[in-house]
């Protein structure tokens, strides 16, 4: 399947859109005015680019404790997202969730939350209404490879299989769990991929830094899943630059070997696929660095639209304990 | 508005007529079309309404819970039943960090309007595994209602307000209620979730009780009745939220407070009850508030043990008894005719 | 590997142990002195015997809410058992269990328990203490069909795997899960094998009214367990004569299709074995009936001992809340 | 004895020494041989004891309970950590249903000498689903030990009697404590589990506190001090069993309760304690006994929206001069300086 010009643009400005927010946090963490945890997902910006481009804005989306970029790919509002992780009361809910828990649900962004594995059936469940609903809808369901050990993912498969349910597995293999790598997890003779299979849910794997490959294959799932042939599974292998949790590089602090980190740093996603742009004349660098600076000032602008908004009144914390 | 029906007519009667009247109420959970269907609450529900609205399920409690999670947030009204506690407690990280708080957390913009029925109750050599009553575990949650209706009239307009509810409820049904009829009228109609039941008028001594507690309280009432004592029943009927007024109301009136739970009292719902009165009635007590419940340890299997297991209408005639300074002797702690005591009735014959 | 004569008499002698003992609750359930959930297995004890003949005594072997022939098989005490079912002071838990919770350390049996899929990491926590005291031990983990789609059956073949234990996973898939038949929990297009194949996990299938056939590949897996190469996983189709929890037939009620039950009790285990051991002159029919009858009369005593107990002081009631 | 030394190394020392003591006990979690080590009290073990003792796992918190039980049962001593008891929740059926009822339901046969740690905690964004306090949940449980250590001199002599002990104990350790220290003996020591301690005593008041809410009482009772009040404060330290002499005693002394405790009132351990005082010393009680918690929704994130979510020094105290009828004015409720409230102290810079 051949890209349009105008898709791999679109794909490379949300990979920029992604890395300079997540840059910007980066800047202005250790200010200490962003107070909740944040799982950045720098360096892994290519999966929720390319799997979100592949599917509408009427469809949905869920995550997990890492979901700046899927939120960002589905369409979620910056300043929002930028808002919530200052605390405030723009942010995308109004304060009360942080950075473990965005949503958009103009943008089909069903929300996110940090227990490992917990949202993969609340996103099945989703499929699951379109599907009798009979609406055309498809569910983008993003997880780690963290997520693979947990008992709820295997039953998701399970019912997602045996319903016919059109929902798309994302699975990010980013190598870790917080520091614990694969080999302390899972063991070498298992992959991903089959997991899947073995529940009888088509599976296949590509390069998580190749937004373009990503596109493709989640493309693909989609198209089944419209087409009323069930439920995918994609694992994508990526890297996370930075420490699981906050704006810091870990290996030099020796949670990771130098090397490893390095070599996934030379393949970084946004300039394998800016090359690839320039080098297959899809666009002039100008033009790239253009699109790039211009995410860069929107990110600058959220973090400002975010310090200036106001505080969430404390009296309004106990709104929203029943609907 | 004569008609007597069971309790697990009663809560079929209030699914058939949700299912009946919102295209987006479903019921699942294992067994539901099952010809015994969980107790007879079920029955005949999916030849109705198709298996697309009425359905069985894998055996896969967590991840189904957060599968009508994710259902009712994109806009159906899921119905959930486990056939034990037990089995839910494989669904305590949906339930309890995901139902209860992506109404909150996320300022209000999903609804989860979710009901997860759950079967507690006792007798059959159920044992340690198959006779659990956790509502305190659900009720201190915020974010959850937890209710446990009582009568057949309850059970049906208490489910279908639950059903209609845009919150998750978790709603606990005695394995020994199913049978007991009640009048429960024929159109759809509503008990409110939140509110208690004075099932009996009284001056003497309040006693608050949970679900089949209530029916030994009742009769518990009647005993103390002949012996010159005015008993006041009150069925709490909901957890959470919980109807403080009505339990004040009474003990202001009464002075006595004693709470029937059908578990243990450790860091139970009857704490929370005798907790709340001390606080907010202390001036109103003429004695120390007394729980009623099982002992600290798990329910045993031979009908040899759990016989004394759980206590009955007689306990809590000798509570009340003894909490007025009344003599306790001549209660009858033997079960009727005919029955044993791990039988709610003589036709009762297991296996579950 | 050809089974020795005395081996294959054992077999038979096993499943007609397993047999008669159901039957004779079958018989005595009705007088309502039996006070608690039975589930049977009459139809499936090839699985036990063949299973449980394959080990040794000092292994483990760890079972669910239908664990009688497992118990039996591993060499569980059949008074106690009886005694346990009636609720008595001499049953194996004192009558603190009943049915659900049957246990014999002496042979081995760790005990079992109805929670659907709960005794299944329990059986490979013992594994792995085995496996880290350095001991010459094996686990047999009996499950079901319905058991597979519960999460933690996935976390613990992963664990498994990972950590190379001396497993062995026994699934008796007989089609069921109360009376839910396959298609509504599981697809079609995935098979109980390949989920465990694709976690790495090696895996056989075979024909478990065949207690020959049971005894040889679970004889495999034990063996390559003791080798240290780690888990397998086997699945053994079968069928449950009787209805899931009771004395009685369901398929008169309507609960399952009659000539599906008919065709299944037509390929009894142990009319099978008999014909086989006869066929191939291990054994004259009058033996067999010997041994048949033997246990018979073995099963009578063990309800005449049942009913003969004491029951338990009520004082003891709260004996062994806490060690 | 002069050792000062914090509540993680604490911990980690009682790892260490009973590592060091018993083949048998082994240590496992999530990020256990983490650099970071669970707040640092895991840190250094795996170096030392090697990966067949001290070992990380899978994201499998249900299975890997499952695992301990069953090891524990065939002679090891495992020590489970989890990093947030949100987490744990995918476990409670292990917890409840096995861990709590293998030696009970099989007669005493089975001894499952596990010790799960949980972390509970507040601050700095941790919201919703990071900063539970869900004791109660686990305190109701037959079966189960449940402790709760203040102080590091605690943290390390009640973790080596919760690995010495033959029963399943569930330890809730509060984040805001790892940082704190105290006078720690060397060698290994015990410290009973069941067993209050009064960490100041008093006459005119008895504040019943949990975990963390000990620090905030005993800061409470010295401004109650300069007004002239005296109030004892009791660490209850174990849930279950319960240290009821040692409550009761000082209800008889003081003939005042309050109780503080690090989460929701409704159905929690609060209402135990209360419910417990009026049943057994009702007339001792001179007022209404009083709970101190956090309201009946889950924590926000914000910390404009937090910073009130959590009862602190000043409210208990309030709470004591309300309840004395003394007046209320002039407590001061605002940070130390250079600190802010959802930070235990100025160097504490999250994430997390
Ligand atoms: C049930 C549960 N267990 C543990 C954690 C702690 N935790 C938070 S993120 C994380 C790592 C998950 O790894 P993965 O799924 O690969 O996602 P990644 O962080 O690599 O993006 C863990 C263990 C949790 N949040 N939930
Ligand atoms: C977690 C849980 N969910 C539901 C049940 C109710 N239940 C008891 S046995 C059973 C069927 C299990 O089927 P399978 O594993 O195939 O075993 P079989 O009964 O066929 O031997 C079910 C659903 C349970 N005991 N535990
Ligand atoms: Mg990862
Ligand atoms: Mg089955």
């Amino acid at each position: 399947m051949a890209l349009s010009p105008e898709t791999r643009i679109q794909l490379f400005q949300m990979q920029a859109a992604i890395r300079t927010a997540e840059e910007a946090i980066v800047r202005h963490y250790h200010e200490q005015e962003m107070r909740c945890p944040v799982h950045l997902c720098i360096g892994q910006e290519a999966v929720s680019a390319g799997a979100c481009a592949a599917v509408l804005r009427s469809d949905y989306a869920i995550s997990h404790h890492r979901s700046h970029g899927h939120y960002l790919g589905k369409g979620g509002n910056l300043n929002a997202m930028m808002a919530e992780i200052y605390g405030k009361a723009t942010g995308c809910s109004g304060g009360k969730g942080g950075s473990m828990h965005l949503i958009d649900l103009d943008a089909g962004f069903l929300g996110a939350a940090p227990i490992v594995g917990s949202t993969i059936p609340i996103g099945l469940g989703a499929a699951f209404s379109a599907h009798l609903k009979k609406e055309d809808r498809v569910t983008l369901v993003f997880l780690g490879d963290g997520a693979m050990e947990s008992g709820v993912v295997h039953e998701s498969f399970n019912f997602a299989v045996l319903k016919k349910l059109p929902v798309v597995f994302v699975c990010e293999n980013n190598l870790y769990s917080v520091n614990s790598p694969m080999h302390v997890r899972q063991s070498h003779v298992r992959r991903l991929v089959d997991i899947a299979t073995g529940h009888g849910l088509p599976a296949a794997d590509g390069d998580g830094n190749d937004a373009e490959a990503v596109y493709r294959l989640t493309k693909d799932a989609t198209d089944r899943a419209r087409r009323g042939d069930g439920p995918s599974f994609l694992e994508f292998s990526t890297y996370r630059w930075r420490e699981h949790c906050g704006q810091n590089f870990d290996h030099p602090a020796g949670f990771r070997d130098e090397q490893e980190v390095v070599s996934w740093m030379e393949r970084d996603p946004i300039s394998i696929h800016r090359h690839a742009l320039i080098d297959e004349k899809i666009a002039h660098p100008d033009e790239l660095d253009r699109i790039y600076a211009a995410q860069e000032a929107l990110a600058a602008s959220a973090i400002e639209f975010a310090i200036n908004s106001p505080f969430p009144d404390p009296n309004t914390a106990a709104d929203h304990i029943y609907a | 508005m004569n008609r007597q029906i069971s309790y697990a007519e009663a809560l079929c009667e209030a699914q058939r007529q949700t299912l009946d009247a919102d295209d987006q109420v479903i019921v699942i959970g294992l067994g539901v079309p099952d010809p015994k269907g969980i107790f007879n609450s079920t029955s005949g529900l999916q030849e109705e309404f198709g298996p697309d609205r009425v359905m069985d399920m894998p055996l896969s409690e967590n991840a189904m819970t957060g599968v009508v999670i994710g259902a009712a947030m994109t806009g159906l009204r899921p119905v959930m039943t486990h056939q034990r506690v037990d089995f839910a407690m494989t669904a305590m990280e949906q339930i309890i960090n995901q139902a209860a708080k992506w109404h909150y957390m996320f300022n209000g913009q999903h609804k989860v309007p979710i009901v997860v029925r759950m079967v507690v109750g006792r007798g059959w050599g159920q044992g340690p595994q198959h006779s659990q009553s956790l509502q305190s575990l659900f009720a201190h949650i915020p974010g959850l209602k937890v209710i446990m209706p009582t009568s057949a009239h309850d059970a049906k307009g208490m489910l279908i307000s639950a059903i209609e509810d845009d919150n998750p409820v978790i709603s606990l049904e005695h394995r020994w209620l199913y049978g007991i009829k009640d009048f429960v009228p024929e159109e759809p109609f509503r008990v409110p979730l939140g509110k208690a039941r004075v099932m009996r008028e009284g001056t003497d001594v309040t006693i608050v009780s949970l679900s089949y507690m209530t029916l030994e309280a009742l009769s518990a009432a009647e005993t103390l009745e002949t012996r010159g004592v005015n008993a006041e029943v009150v069925d709490l009927r909901s957890l959470r939220p919980l109807d403080e007024q009505t339990i004040l109301d009474s003990i202001k009136k009464t002075g006595r407070l004693i709470v029937a739970d059908t578990t243990n009292k450790m860091y139970g719902a009857s704490a929370e009850i005798a907790a709340l009165a001390t606080e907010k009635a202390f001036s109103s007590l003429r004695g120390a508030p007394v729980r009623i419940g099982s002992p600290e340890h798990p329910a045993p299997t031979s009908p040899a043990l759990a016989d004394q297991y759980y206590p009955r209408a007689p306990h809590i005639a000798a509570a009340v008894l003894e909490m007025l300074e009344l003599p306790v002797d001549g209660l009858r702690f033997d079960p009727p005719e005919g029955r044993r005591l791990d039988q709610p009735n003589a036709s009762f014959t297991g296996p579950f």
